[in-house]
């Protein structure tokens, strides 16, 4: 670890801005090697959380995994991609080949450039009078979390049009569900964050990031946003207990039926990264990123280990929760996110802005746990209703979304259909 | 010179993927083109240094609006409808005349409006940070300073001179949203 | 200023962000006039929307009034608001019809609705009476149709059997 | 002219101005307090049921109002001086234009406020005894005090636009009282009659107002309704000269102001309301035609005197409508054998006395009458009412006669009426009607003012005549009713004492400074301090022997021919066509009718062809048949292909571009 950061500190200083005495070469040079890095970095983990979800999911079920391939397995991966590599790489006739071709590398794209505005480490930044913690990212935007959601929006994509494109019943089906599904989290993904800037006044992550150093995680103060956040980022990435798009009972494998070799291994890696992205964002937003309660000023790489200990703990925390909760149906999805999170997100926002608005400090400390609490309680309730009263899907007024042209209400109305 | 061969490679972009989004027969590969036409266009406004405006436009128009699209495209399942009746070729030649003909008058317009030195200006750069941090001695914090094109800056405009049209659009949404419920509803009772 | 500055630094002519405008509005245009699906008249409209964002932030940046670009974010929001409505119109349409082709909606186009009733005085003869009141009766005729367009999905036939009608006043 | 307005712009501001404290809104009870019982009486039905309880809350309000007026009025003149109270809140602003509402007391107002409130509770009291045993009387009260409110909202008005508002007020509670006994066919009549008089007026009224208005605001820079900016705007900023450059139309502006008084007071030719609103109860009549309608018209031409100085020419107008009114008033009372018609014919003719005054800058004198006739002519109207009363609702005075002695009460009352009527020395009548003469000697202003000096000398003949004719057509002789007259309770003759002293007296306040040789006899114009214009009255002997001997002649030939006529006329055998000249009312009510049913009807006819043959027929039909014949020929060009409209339309649209470049670079 220390010798990973050294290189990169040489780097670092190589190939600091312009304006803060590097030379422009060196710069655009640094920032290449800098997404490169980024990005070989995000791959790789990618590619480890395929172990390591085996490896968990076998600990949870008490059964061992892979463990062949190099020390504990770890070089599972490896052969995971030799064996895609070499697989027959089907193209079906009937499928609609440009799109079919394009969509595992467009499921892919958004979730690796979303790791260009998270600041992974902090330093102390110089120029001539002023001093100032500096955010180490790829690209500090002043828009970040608006890229961010848009990367999000983006994202939808490459799910879509591979569902779309495969022309089958059970991909398209998949690929219709993923794309009402993301829409709809999408929303209170991004309503969960406003509290965040709200209190930081700045759409920038490194300026997120700082005002938690300064202040304290987002996790005490909005647990709530906080809440909804991971939940909607679960459902952003189709992971368990979210994954209508690829339910295998319901859907055979959703929208990737279709595909084989290396396609399938990019949706397969698109997922994970997706997953990385998630974890990262999480610990940025609502958890200090870099920050560790002032140990970060042990030095950079204390940070950069601060930010990858957190995010692998989200990762752990993706795949727990994908081993623990069984799927929710997928009326119980759309009534979650369009009932509850998304009214309790613009609640939220509300008090939130009261609080800044009154000027009481305590309201942001006491009201957020209540929230939490209050909403917790109502999701249980609801879950135990729920699993007792089971509704036939044809009452589901979205149902008439899937179902073509069939009459809504099945006549338990008395309508005549015309 | 950089800042003119991104605009042109963007702009460009753009123009390319609104013909072949107007000409595609398939509606899916429509979508996927204009995507593409709205990622150049975010391009072209992060050249231009709107940097809000870009990425909105890439949150809204790709993340929202042609998702949308693409999902009424799949719900209807319009594969079937690829072969679409071709309009009458006097319909088709009157429209594509109508449009290159406003193509030919604007840029004769614009011609005369050069000619006329009213295009005298062109779109300016923003001052770095480091001319900002020189033209404001007094500032404490990078945030305090005034830097045009980014989210507060807009902000700031939107929520004072133009927040009544803010609180229009909002409602004008909620119509939105109601319309097309009720539009949508299999049957009015 | 530094090297990177100058390099970044190079303007972008003002007229190059017209002509892009002005072309992608016609190319829209070409899509909303050709095009006869529906869904595709409403992606040309996008672009359309699009062409004049384009001016607005170009203006915008040139008179350092951020104005322009405030304006591109309402242009967004009517354009969201555009197209949900519209596509709520267009999955309305099509179960009406089971087809997103403009042409086949063309229940609007002309149709004989019969005399116009007339204000008729106190005193005039009883021809005028007689005559308003067959207006009246017609006009019953003719809702009664409307009402069968409601469930018919036939335009051609129900604007046939209108017209018939005529024939019978 | 200029030597005229010289002292006229001397007159007012020289009492103290209070404004804040209880003092300065006093006025604003007085004149709310009427206001509180008549809703309070409308809103309330256990009250409006309850006449008695009603009657006690509405005098109660109006004696309060003149008490507090009176006490308002005389506190400040034990100090020496007197007090103008003033409580105005801004009402309506727009723009620069502020127009406010409230009460501007100074001693004309307060003068005023005294009589109205002051003749106004002694007529309350009298109509509880008049109206006993009316069921609904205790609307009749809250009426009333409407009425009252109304006048007193015109009286203490600072600005003309105040003054229309109540003065509209004053026709609606009029035209409420006319139609009292809205039963009664003639009453409704009569009431519409009066409102719709009043409304000619009004309209020339609110015409005049504005004409003032613009005049003003062209003179002084600001536009303003303020009675004082008026006067300011008079007296010192050149208004009759500046009024658009034309004392033509600065006379208009006058004369349309005197519109509002040819309405209220019933000067000619808008004098025809006035006998038929007799249709309301006799105490209706004593207070509108004594003290507060009628004079509101005087009153406010006195107030606003400025506007009428502000012309060369108007005044004479003025006079002559004035002493026009005056005269056949006299002729027509003379006629008359109802006896509220022949009072009602004899305000009339006051009031044309009033209207000379006016005419003949003799504000001063014009107020004083007003005061004295507002005394006499309630006290003669409710003498007449008692004398209905105790005839059980006979006015007919051929069913009259010998009531002398069955009321003596009642006719020893109105023999001080008639004689201070009559304008004899030393009674109320006399010394003010002489003032009103007095102001024609010498006086060049006004064109043909002699000839208006005989006719108001004719006048007070005519005037003696019809009040003995009357006098004795009632009292003398033998009963020759239906039903045993009996003399009214003491609730009605006790007002009538009441206001008997006044009319004896309050001719006093007004003798000439120079009758006895010693300074300041004429207390009237000292409390008319503020307000006092013009040159001081002055006693001619001259014209006071004259206008007695002609009074007293007139006296004596109604005697010789009345005393002993028991109810029968000789006069139409005598006069022949005059007397049905006079009779018939000079014929204008005939040209009403003739002008409504004739000319007017004959212009709604055409209109109505027009309308119905152009308007509709052509028109609105031919619109809707053209609408429908171009739809007819356009319905081709829908075809229903949305490409086929979009098409069109951005051809138009790049056709109108084309034109507009074409046309920037042709310039």
């Amino acid at each position: 670890m220390t010798t990973a950061w050294s290189m990169v500190h040489v780097l670092a200083g190589i190939f600091s801005r312009p304006e803060h005495g590097g030379s422009t070469l060196g710069w655009v040079i640094g920032r290449v090697l800098l997404v490169l890095l980024v990005a070989h970095v995000v791959l790789i983990v990618g590619a480890l959380m395929v172990w390591s979800e085996r490896r968990v999911s076998a600990w949870m079920q008490d059964r061992i995994g892979p463990n062949r391939v190099g020390p504990e397995g770890l070089l599972q991966p490896l052969a995971d991609l030799g064996k895609f590599m070499f697989k027959e790489d089907v193209i079906p006739r009937h499928v609609d080949r440009w799109i079919y071709v394009l969509a595992p590398a467009i499921s892919l794209l958004p979730a690796m450039v979303t790791f260009a505005v998270i600041p992974f480490m902090g330093e102390v930044q110089q120029a001539g009078d002023w001093t100032w913690h500096q955010s180490w990212q790829i690209a500090d935007l002043d828009i970040g979390v608006l890229y961010i959601l848009s990367m999000a929006g983006i994202s939808v994509y490459g799910i879509t049009l591979g569902g779309w494109a495969s022309n089958s019943k059970y991909s398209l089906l998949g690929g219709v569900r993923a794309s009402a599904q993301m829409i709809s989290y999408e929303l209170s993904l991004g309503l969960a964050i406003v509290p965040v800037l709200l209190m930081t006044g700045s759409l920038g992550l490194g300026d997120i990031v700082r005002w938690q150093g300064e202040h304290g995680w987002f996790l005490f103060f909005q647990p709530l946003a906080f809440f909804i956040f991971l939940v909607s980022a679960y459902a952003e990435t189709n992971r368990l207990p979210f994954d209508m798009p690829e339910s295998e009972t319901e859907l055979v494998a959703g929208y990737h039926t279709e595909y084989s070799s290396m396609k399938f291994a990019l949706f397969f890696l698109a997922e994970y990264t997706h997953m990385t992205v998630g974890s990262a964002l999480v610990v940025t937003l609502f958890c200090g990123g870099w920050t560790l309660f002032g140990l970060e000023a042990l030095g950079p790489w204390m940070g950069l280990l601060s930010f990858a200990l957190k995010t692998f703990f989200f990762l752990f925390l993706f795949i727990w929760v994908r081993w623990t909760i069984p799927r929710f149906r997928y009326d119980q999805l759309m009534a979650l996110g369009w009932s509850w999170f998304i009214p309790l997100a613009l609640l939220n926002i509300l008090l939130t802005a009261a609080a800044l608005a009154t000027g009481i400090p305590a309201l942001l400390y006491v009201m957020p746990v209540g929230l939490l609490a209050a909403a917790l309680v109502v999701v249980g309730i609801v879950y135990r209703r729920e699993k007792t009263a089971v509704r036939p899907l044809a009452a589901d007024p979205t149902s008439a979304l899937w179902s073509g042209n069939r009459p809504a209400g099945g006549g338990a109305t008395g309508e005549v259909g015309s | 010179m950089a800042t003119q061969v991104l605009y042109i490679l963007f702009g460009g972009m753009a123009l390319g993927a609104a013909l072949l989004a107007v000409t595609r027969k398939n509606p899916v590969a429509s979508a996927i083109w204009l995507v593409v036409m709205f990622f150049g266009l975010a391009a072209t406004y992060v050249v231009m240094e709107a940097f809000f405006v870009g990425a909105i436009q890439i949150l809204v128009y790709a993340g929202a609006i042609m998702v949308l699209f693409l999902f009424v495209i799949m719900l209807l399942d319009l594969r079937q409808q690829m072969l679409e009746g071709k309009p009458t070729t006097r319909l088709r030649f009157f429209g594509v005349l109508a449009a290159l003909l406003f193509l030919v008058v604007g840029v004769v317009a614009l011609g005369d409006a050069k000619d006329r030195g009213l295009l005298h200006r062109a779109v300016t750069p923003l001052p770095r940070e480091a001319d900002i941090v020189a033209a404001n001695p007094d500032a404490t914090s990078l945030v305090d300073l005034p830097l045009d094109g980014t989210a507060g800056a807009i902000a700031d405009e939107m929520f004072t001179r133009w927040v009544l049209p803010f609180e229009v659009a909002s409602v004008i949404l909620l119509g939105a949203i109601l319309g097309a419920v009720i539009l949508t509803k299999r049957r009015l009772t | 200023m530094t090297a990177a500055a100058s390099f970044l630094a190079v303007t972008v002519p003002i007229e190059w962000s017209i002509f892009l405008g002005l072309a992608l509005f016609a190319v829209g245009l070409i899509g909303v006039t050709c095009r006869r699906n529906i869904l595709l008249m409403l992606l040309s409209v996008e672009i359309m929307l699009n062409a004049v964002n384009v001016l607005f932030v170009a203006f915008s940046r040139v008179h350092h009034d951020l104005a322009g670009q405030v304006f591109v974010f309402f242009a967004m929001t009517i354009a969201a608001a555009e197209v949900a409505v519209g596509l709520a119109i267009v999955i309305a349409v099509y179960r009406l019809r089971q087809s997103t082709d403009v042409d086949d909606a063309q229940d609007l186009h002309d149709v004989d609705h019969g005399p116009l009733p007339r204000i008729v005085l106190e005193g005039e003869d009883q021809h005028h009476h007689d005559h308003d009141h067959h207006d009246d009766h017609e006009h019953g005729h003719a809702g009664d149709g409307h009402g069968d367009e409601a469930h018919g999905h036939d335009a051609e036939g129900h604007a046939a059997a209108v017209s018939g009608e005529d024939h019978h006043g | 002219m200029a030597d005229l307005l010289l002292p006229l712009a001397s007159a007012g501001h020289a009492a103290e101005v209070v404004t804040e404290g209880f003092k300065a809104w006093a006025p604003w009870l007085v004149l709310f307090i009427p206001l509180g019982v008549a809703f309070l009486v409308a809103a309330m039905p256990p009250l409006r049921k309850r006449g008695n309880a009603a009657a006690a809350l509405a005098i109660a309000g109006v004696a309060t109002g003149f008490i507090l007026t009176t006490v308002l009025y005389f506190l400040p003149l034990l100090g020496g001086h007197g007090a103008t109270y003033e409580a105005v809140v801004d009402w309506i602003v727009v723009g620069d234009v502020v127009i406010q509402f409230g009460s501007r007391l100074d001693s004309l107002a307060l003068i005023m406020t005294m009589v109205v409130t002051g003749i106004g509770t002694a007529i309350f009291v009298y109509a509880l005894g008049y109206m006993h045993g009316d069921p609904a009387m205790g609307r009749f009260y809250g009426k009333f005090s409407l009425f009252v409110f109304s006048m007193l909202g015109i009286v203490i008005s600072p600005n003309f636009f105040q003054t229309f508002v109540f003065w509209e007020l004053v026709g609606v509670s009029s035209y409420l009282l006319i139609g009292y006994y809205w039963k009664k066919h003639s009453a409704g009549e009569a009431a519409k009659k009066a409102f719709l008089t009043n409304r000619v007026g009004d309209f020339g009224f609110l015409l005049g107002i504005l004409m003032v208005w613009t005049a003003v605001g062209e003179a002084t820079g600001t536009l303003s309704f303020d009675f004082e900016v008026i006067r300011h705007a008079v007296f010192e900023e050149g208004y009759g000269a500046s009024f658009f450059g034309s004392s033509w139309l600065a006379g208009l502006g006058a004369i349309l102001v005197f519109c509002g008084c040819m309405g209220k007071s019933a000067q000619f030719p808008l004098h025809v309301w006035l006998p038929d609103a007799m249709e309301g109860p006799t105490p209706v009549s004593a207070l509108m035609h004594a003290a507060t309608m009628v004079a509101a018209g005087i009153y406010m031409m006195i107030r606003c005197f400025f506007v009428l100085q502000g012309s060369s020419w108007a005044p004479t107008v003025v006079a002559w409508l004035g002493g026009i009114t005056a005269f056949i008033a006299a002729t027509m009372a003379i006629t008359q054998r109802d006896i509220k018609k022949v009072l009602a014919y004899s305000t009339l003719s006051q009031l044309g006395y009033m209207t000379m005054a006016l005419g003949a800058g003799a504000y001063t004198a014009a107020m004083f009458h007003l005061t004295t006739h507002a005394c006499f002519k309630a006290l003669l109207f409710l003498c007449a009412g008692s004398v209905i009363h105790g005839c059980h609702h006979e006015q007919d005075m051929t069913h009259m006669g010998g009531l002398k002695s069955l009321m003596p009460s009642t006719y020893r009352t109105w023999m001080i009426g008639t004689v201070s009527l009559t304008a004899i020395l030393p009674i109320a009548g006399w010394w003010s009607k002489d003032e009103i003469l007095g102001s024609y000697v010498g006086n060049a202003s006004i064109a043909g003012g002699p000839l208006l000096l005989i006719l108001g000398l004719a006048v007070a003949g005519m005037t003696a005549f019809y009040m003995f004719r009357a006098t004795h057509m009632t009292f003398s002789g033998s009963y020759r009713g239906h039903h045993p007259a009996h003399e009214s309770p003491k609730v009605m003759t006790g007002p009538l004492w009441a206001l008997a002293i006044a009319s004896l007296f309050v001719g006093f306040i007004g003798i000439p400074d120079n009758t006895f040789g010693t300074a300041h006899t004429n207390i009237f114009e000292h409390l008319l301090h503020d307000w006092h214009v013009g040159e001081s009255a002055h006693l001619h002997v001259w014209l006071a022997a004259l206008s007695t001997v002609i009074a007293i002649g007139g006296a004596l030939l109604a005697r010789a021919i009345y005393a002993k006529s028991e109810g029968k006329d000789p006069l139409p055998a005598k006069l022949g066509g005059i007397w049905t000249l006079c009779n018939e009312l000079w014929y204008v009510d005939r040209f009403y009718l003739w002008l409504v049913r004739t000319v007017q009807q004959g212009i709604a006819n055409v209109c109505w062809w027009f309308e119905r043959n152009v308007i509709i027929q052509g028109a609105i039909n031919g619109l809707s048949q053209g609408t429908r014949a171009s739809g007819e020929a356009l319905r081709r060009a829908q075809s229903g292909r949305l490409g086929a409209y979009v098409t069109s339309f951005v051809v138009g649209a790049v056709i109108v571009l084309l034109v507009v470049l074409v046309q920037l670079q042709l310039r």
